[in-house]
C-alpha cells in the first residue's frame, strides 16, 4: 500500500515536473514578443524562438572549451543551477510535502543560495575575448598605468553578484518569510494548509506589502532590468554567461525559463496556497500565476534603464522595509 | 513621483491595448512581405532613356564595376551619334565614389540631374534633344580630359599614380 | 526538414563587427535590429554582442591595420557553424579607402573582408540599405541549415 | 562645482573595454582603471577606425576629393562635403545660387536631426532603455527617408558639389509638400517623446549628475558643439555662417553639462532644426541650383569653418593645378575627446560608457586626424 503510494506520487511528480518545464520554455518568448516586442510597437519574434528554439540550436552547435581557468568546473555550474531550479520546483509540489527537510522555506532559500553562488562562480571563471584578451596593443609607450592589474569585465560582474548576495536577494528572503508568521511554520506543508483553512494570505494588508516585495526580488533575482546590473549591456554585456557555448548555452537559456516559472509558482504556493499538481485544476491558477510575473516582469523593463549603484541601493533598501513591514504586520 | 504616477496612468491604457490587442504596430508590412520572398525592391541606377551611351562613365569607375551593355535596338541622338549601348553597374564592385555620376556629360556638361546614380537615379525629366541643341560653355583644357577619358580606359589610373 | 535545421531557421544569432568604416553601415544595421519599422525579430534574427553566442557575423567596414586581429579573434571565437556576411562596399571591395587616392594610396586597409575571414554573403550598398541586409541574413539561412 | 576629482588615487584595477561593444558600436579602446567600481582615470585609444582620409586626398582632384570627404563619416557625412565644397568655393570666389544654399541648410539641418535623434536613442541604448531607444529609432527613420528622398541615399547623400548642389538634390513642389508634412509628423512626435522622457522621473533620475562637465572645464577643454552648449555656454557657429542669415532661430543652452543636460539638449536642439527647415521650405528662392561658371586657379591655404551637429568641422587645404594639397581636417570629435576622458572620472563602471556617449562621440572621423607611428 504505502509502496504504491510513493510510486505513484513519483510518477505524478515526474508528470508535473515534465508539464511545468515545457510550460516554461515558453516564458521568454512570451515575454519577448507579447510584452517587449508588443510595448516597442513591432512584431516581434515567434513565441517559440528565444525559449525553446534558441537552445535546441545551441544543442548542435559545436562544443568549444570555454576559455576559463577552471573550464570543467565553469561547465560544470549551469548544470547545477538547472538542477537547483529543478529541486525548488520538486519542493513545492504537494508530493514533495512528505518530506520535511525539502519541502521548508530554509531548504529554498538555501537552494536560492546555491543558484546566487553560482553566478559569482560564474563570473570570476570566465575570461572572454571582449575585455582584456582582445587583441589589441593598448599597453604601449605613452599610454597611462603600465602596470596596473587588469580585469575581465566577467570579473566586475562577480563582483556585484557577491554584493547581490550580501543585500541583493534581501527582499525576496523577507517576502519568503512572511507567510510564517501567518502559519506560524516553515514548512510549505502547513503553510498552504492554513491558508486553505483561512483563506488566501495575499488578501491581508502584510500579504499584500509581501507580494509586492516579492515581486521586486523576482526581478532581482531573474537579473531582469531594470536590476540587471550583473549582467548590464553597457559595461560587462552578459557577465557571467559570456563563455558558455553550444550545450551549456542552451542549459542557460533554458533555466531561466523554468527560474521564471518556478518562482511563480513558489509564489503560489507561498501566497495563494496552491501547489502545483497537474491532476488538479488547480495547476491553472498557478499558471495564470505565472503569466501575470512574467507580464508585469516585462513591462517593468520595457520602461527601466538599467539601474547603478546610485538607485539600486534605496530601491534595495525601501523593498527591505516594505518586507520587514510586511513581517510585522504579520506577527502583530 | 506625481508625473510618473500620471504618465504610468496614461500610459497603462495604451499600453494594454498595445499587449493585448497588438495596437499601433509601426513595423512595414510591405518591407516584410519583400523580406520574406526575398523579392527586395532595388532602386533604378541608370535612367536608360536619358543616358546618350558615350560609355565615359564606364572608363572613370575606379573598380571597374561599369559594364556598358548593348542595346537591341540602337537609337539615333544626333546626325553623327548613335546611342547603341547603356551601363549596368555591378554593385558588388560598386564603392559609391561618384565619378561616374560626375563624369556623366548630362550632368557634367549641362548642368541637369545626371543619368547615373550609384544608389538611385531618382525621377528623370531630362530631354536629350533639347539639351544638344542647347550651348554649353566648357574649357579647351577640360575638353581635352573628356575626350581622353572617353577613348581610353586608363587614364585615370595613370594620373592618379603621377602620370 | 530535420529538428536541427528547424530550430536554426528559428533562432539566428548576429554578431556586428564593425573594421573601420565611416559609421553609415554601421549605423544602418543598429537601426535594422532597433528601428521597430525593420524590426530584425520578426525574421527570428537576434542581436547579440557575444561571440559565442553568434551563428553569423555581419563584418562593415574595410579592416583597418589595427582591426584586423579583433576580427580573427572574434571569428575564432564564434562556434561553428557560423557564417560571415560582409555589409558595404567598404567590406566588399575596401571602399574608397582602398580604391581612390591621390599620390599615395592608404596603407591602413587590410581589407577587403575576405581576404581576412571567409565570407558567406555579400551585401552591397553604401552604406547598405535596411532591407538588403535583413534579406542578405535571410538569404544565408539554406547554407546555415545544411551545415552541421 | 568647479572641478571634478578623482576620489582617490589607488587605481585598483584596470578594465580595458573594446575595440568591439554593444555600447560602444564603434570600434575603440577605453581603459577604465577604477577603484570599488568608481572610475578614477580613463583613457581613451583611437587610431583603431585610421585610414589615412587626408593622405589619400591629396593629389586627387578636387571635385574627386571633396566627395572622398564625404566617406569620413557616415553620420555628417553631409556636413564634410559641404564644408569640403565651402573650402574650395571661398578660395576660388565661386558664386553659389541663393537656391543652393537654402537646400544645402535643408539638408544640413536634416542631417543635424537626424545625427540628435541618434544620440537620444544611442543613449537610452546605453542605459538600457530598449523601448525609448525604439521609439526614436522610428521617428529618425521619418528624417532617414527624407534624406534618401532628396539624396538618392539613406547615408552619403553626395549632395554638395563645388558651385552648388547636384541637381538630383533639387527639390520640386511635390518634393517641398512631402518635406513640410513631414516636419509636421516629426515635430509631433518628438513633442510626446520629449514630454514621454521628461516626465519619466526614473529616466531622469537615472541621468541626472551623470557625467557631469563643468563649463569652465569644458571650455578649458576646447569642447565644441552641443556638449559645450549644455554646459551652459551659448556657442554656435551657426550664428556666424552666412547661410544661416535669412534664418531665426535660437542657441540653446541647458545648465548642467551632465548627461541629462545633453539629452534635453538634442532634443530641443531639434526643434529649432524643425524651425528652420520650415523656414527655407517657405521662403526657397527659384532658380539654378548648381553655377558651372567659375575658373580653376592655384591658391594658398584655404580654411572654413561649419557648425555640424556635433562641434565645429575644420577643413584647409590648398589648390594646385586643380589637386589638393595640404589638406587638414579638424573635427569636432577630436576636441571632445579630452572631454569624454573627464567625464568618466568619479562614474560608476556601468556609467562610463555613458559619459562617452554623452560627448556624442564618433571616432571615425577623428581617426583621420591621428597619425600612426608603426616600426
Ligand atoms: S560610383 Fe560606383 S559605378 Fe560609379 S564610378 Fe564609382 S565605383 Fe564606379
Ligand atoms: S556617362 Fe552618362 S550618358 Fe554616358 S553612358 Fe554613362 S550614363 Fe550614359
Ligand atoms: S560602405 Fe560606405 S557607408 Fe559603409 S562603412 Fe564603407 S564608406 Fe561607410
Ligand atoms: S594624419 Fe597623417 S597618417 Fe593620418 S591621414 Fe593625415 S597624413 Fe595620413
Ligand atoms: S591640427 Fe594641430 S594645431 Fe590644429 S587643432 Fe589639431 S593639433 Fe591643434
Ligand atoms: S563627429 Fe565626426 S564621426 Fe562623428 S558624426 Fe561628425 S563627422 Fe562623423
Ligand atoms: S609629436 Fe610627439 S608629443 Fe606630439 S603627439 Fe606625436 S608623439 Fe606625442
Amino acid at each position: 500500500m504505502f509502496e504504491t503510494t510513493v510510486i505513484n506520487s513519483i510518477i505524478a511528480l515526474i508528470i508535473t515536473v515534465v508539464v511545468c518545464f515545457l510550460i516554461s520554455t515558453l516564458l521568454p518568448g512570451i515575454e519577448r514578443k507579447y510584452v517587449h516586442a508588443r510595448i516597442q510597437q513591432r512584431i516581434g519574434p515567434p513565441v517559440t524562438s528565444p525559449g525553446i528554439m534558441a537552445p535546441i540550436k545551441f544543442l548542435f552547435k559545436e562544443n568549444i572549451e570555454p576559455s576559463s581557468p577552471v573550464p570543467g568546473l565553469y561547465k560544470a555550474l549551469p548544470v547545477i543551477c538547472f538542477f537547483v531550479v529543478l529541486s525548488i520546483l520538486i519542493a513545492i509540489t504537494p508530493y514533495a510535502f512528505a518530506i520535511p527537510a525539502l519541502s521548508s522555506l530554509v531548504a529554498i532559500v538555501g537552494l536560492l543560495k546555491v543558484e546566487e553562488i553560482c553566478y559569482v562562480l560564474m563570473g570570476s571563471l570566465s575570461k572572454s575575448i571582449m575585455s582584456v584578451r582582445m587583441p589589441f596593443p593598448d599597453r604601449v609607450k605613452g599610454a597611462a598605468h603600465l602596470n596596473t592589474t587588469r580585469s575581465f569585465i566577467e570579473d566586475i560582474s562577480a563582483k556585484r553578484s557577491l554584493r547581490m548576495i550580501t543585500y541583493g536577494s534581501f527582499p525576496l528572503y523577507l517576502a519568503l518569510f512572511a507567510p510564517v508568521t501567518a502559519a506560524r511554520s516553515i514548512f510549505l506543508n502547513d503553510i498552504v494548509s492554513y491558508q486553505q483553512a483561512h483563506g488566501p494570505f495575499l488578501f491581508t494588508v502584510a500579504g499584500g506589502i509581501a507580494a509586492i516585495v516579492f515581486f521586486i526580488g523576482y526581478m532581482i533575482i531573474l537579473n531582469e532590468y531594470p536590476f540587471s546590473i550583473i549582467k548590464a549591456k553597457c559595461d560587462v554585456i552578459e557577465g557571467p554567461y559570456m563563455e558558455y557555448a553550444s550545450k551549456y548555452r542552451s542549459i542557460v537559456f533554458i533555466t531561466r525559463g523554468f527560474l521564471m516559472f518556478t518562482l511563480g509558482v513558489l509564489f503560489s504556493v507561498l501566497f495563494i496556497g496552491i501547489p502545483p499538481t497537474v491532476f488538479s485544476p488547480t495547476i491553472l491558477l498557478n499558471i495564470v500565476v505565472v503569466l501575470i510575473f512574467v507580464l508585469m516582469m516585462g513591462i517593468f523593463s520595457a520602461f527601466t534603464p538599467v539601474f547603478t549603484n546610485r538607485q539600486l541601493l534605496p530601491t534595495i533598501l525601501a523593498s527591505t522595509l516594505l518586507g520587514i513591514l510586511a513581517i510585522v504586520l504579520g506577527l502583530l | 513621483m506625481k508625473s510618473m504616477l500620471q504618465v504610468a496612468l496614461e500610459g497603462a491604457f495604451t499600453n494594454f491595448k498595445r499587449i493585448f490587442f497588438a495596437a499601433d504596430r509601426v513595423t512595414d508590412m510591405d518591407l516584410r512581405n519583400q523580406i520574406a520572398t526575398l523579392s527586395v525592391e532595388v532602386d533604378d541606377r541608370v535612367d536608360e532613356s536619358a543616358c546618350i551611351g558615350c560609355a565615359g562613365c564606364a572608363n572613370v569607375c575606379p573598380t571597374n564595376a561599369i559594364e556598358m551593355k548593348p542595346l537591341a535596338n540602337p537609337t539615333k541622338i544626333t546626325d553623327d551619334w548613335v546611342k547603341d549601348q547603356v551601363p549596368e553597374i555591378n554593385l558588388e564592385k560598386c564603392i559609391v565614389c561618384y565619378y561616374c555620376h560626375d563624369f556623366c556629360p548630362i550632368y557634367s556638361l549641362y548642368g541637369q540631374k545626371g543619368t547615373i546614380h550609384p544608389s538611385c537615379v531618382g525621377d528623370q525629366e531630362v530631354n536629350i534633344d533639347e539639351l544638344m541643341t542647347q550651348p554649353f560653355k566648357i574649357s579647351e583644357d577640360k575638353l581635352k580630359v573628356i575626350s581622353t577619358y572617353l577613348s581610353d580606359k586608363t587614364v585615370l589610373k595613370n594620373s592618379e599614380d603621377g602620370e | 526538414m530535420g529538428i536541427k535545421s528547424f530550430s536554426r531557421a528559428r533562432a539566428i544569432h548576429i554578431m556586428l563587427v564593425y573594421t573601420g568604416g565611416c559609421n553609415g553601415c554601421d549605423i544602418e544595421i543598429v537601426n535594422t535590429v532597433l528601428s521597430p519599422r525593420f524590426d530584425a525579430e520578426q525574421y527570428k534574427v537576434f542581436l547579440t554582442w557575444n561571440p559565442r553566442e553568434a551563428d553569423v557575423l555581419v563584418v562593415t567596414g574595410p579592416v583597418t591595420h589595427l582591426n584586423r586581429k579583433p576580427l580573427e579573434a572574434i571569428y575564432e571565437a564564434i562556434p561553428d557553424p557560423k557564417l560571415v556576411v560582409a555589409a558595404g562596399s567598404c567590406a566588399l571591395m575596401g571602399g574608397v579607402y582602398k580604391n581612390i587616392h591621390g599620390d599615395i594610396p592608404s596603407e591602413e586597409i587590410e581589407g577587403p573582408v575576405e581576404n581576412i575571414i571567409p565570407v558567406a554573403a555579400k551585401v552591397p550598398g553604401c552604406a547598405v540599405r535596411p532591407q538588403d541586409v535583413l534579406a542578405g541574413v535571410v538569404s544565408l539561412l539554406p547554407t546555415l541549415l545544411d551545415a552541421d | 562645482m568647479e572641478e571634478k576629482v578623482p576620489r582617490s588615487n589607488i587605481i585598483e584595477t584596470e578594465i580595458p573595454l573594446g575595440t568591439v561593444h554593444p555600447a560602444a558600436l564603434e570600434p575603440y579602446r577605453v581603459r577604465l582603471f577604477v577603484e570599488d567600481e568608481i572610475v578614477q582615470e580613463a583613457e581613451i585609444t583611437i587610431g583603431v577606425n585610421h585610414r589615412g582620409i587626408e593622405r589619400i586626398m591629396e593629389g586627387l582632384p578636387v571635385e574627386k576629393a571633396n566627395s572622398l570627404t564625404e566617406k569620413i563619416c557616415g553620420i555628417c557625412s553631409n556636413s564634410h562635403i559641404w564644408n569640403s565644397c565651402r573650402t574650395a568655393e571661398m578660395g576660388l570666389g565661386i558664386e553659389i545660387p541663393e537656391r543652393a544654399l537654402y537646400i544645402r541648410v535643408i539638408m544640413g539641418e536634416l542631417e543635424r536631426l537626424h545625427s540628435h535623434f541618434l544620440y537620444l536613442a544611442h543613449g537610452c541604448e546605453t542605459v538600457a532603455h530598449e523601448t525609448f531607444s525604439m521609439r526614436v529609432f522610428y521617428l529618425r527613420e521619418i528624417v532617414m527617408e527624407l534624406l534618401a528622398m532628396i539624396g538618392g541615399n539613406r547615408v552619403q547623400y553626395g549632395c554638395s558639389v563645388l558651385g552648388g548642389v547636384r541637381p538630383r538634390c533639387d527639390l520640386d513642389e511635390a518634393k517641398l509638400q512631402r518635406l513640410k508634412e513631414d516636419m509636421d509628423k516629426l515635430e509631433a512626435g518628438l513633442t510626446d517623446f520629449a514630454q514621454r522622457f521628461m516626465a519619466d522621473s526614473i529616466l531622469i533620475s537615472r541621468v541626472t549628475g551623470v557625467g557631469a562637465l563643468p563649463a569652465k572645464q569644458a571650455i578649458r577643454l576646447a569642447v565644441t558643439g552641443p556638449s559645450l552648449r549644455a554646459t551652459g555656454v551659448a556657442r554656435d557657429l551657426r550664428t556666424t555662417m552666412f547661410e544661416y542669415d535669412d534664418f531665426d532661430f535660437n542657441v540653446i543652452t541647458q545648465p548642467d553639462g551632465d548627461v541629462k543636460s545633453n539629452l534635453l539638449m538634442r532634443a530641443l536642439e531639434s526643434f529649432e532644426s524643425i524651425k528652420i527647415i520650415r523656414q527655407a521650405i517657405a521662403n526657397i528662392p527659384e532658380g539654378k541650383v548648381v553655377n558651372r561658371d567659375w575658373e580653376m586657379f592655384d591658391t594658398d591655404i584655404n580654411e572654413s569653418y561649419i557648425e555640424v551637429p556635433r562641434g565645429t568641422l575644420y577643413h584647409s587645404y590648398a589648390l594646385e593645378s586643380g589637386r589638393v594639397r595640404h589638406c587638414i581636417i579638424r573635427t569636432p570629435s577630436m576636441a571632445n575627446i579630452g572631454a569624454m576622458q573627464y567625464a568618466c572620472i568619479g562614474d560608476h563602471v556601468t556609467d562610463a560608457q555613458l559619459c562617452i556617449v554623452q560627448c556624442d562621440p564618433c571616432f571615425t572621423c577623428t581617426d583621420r586626424a591621428i597619425e600612426i607611428i608603426r616600426r
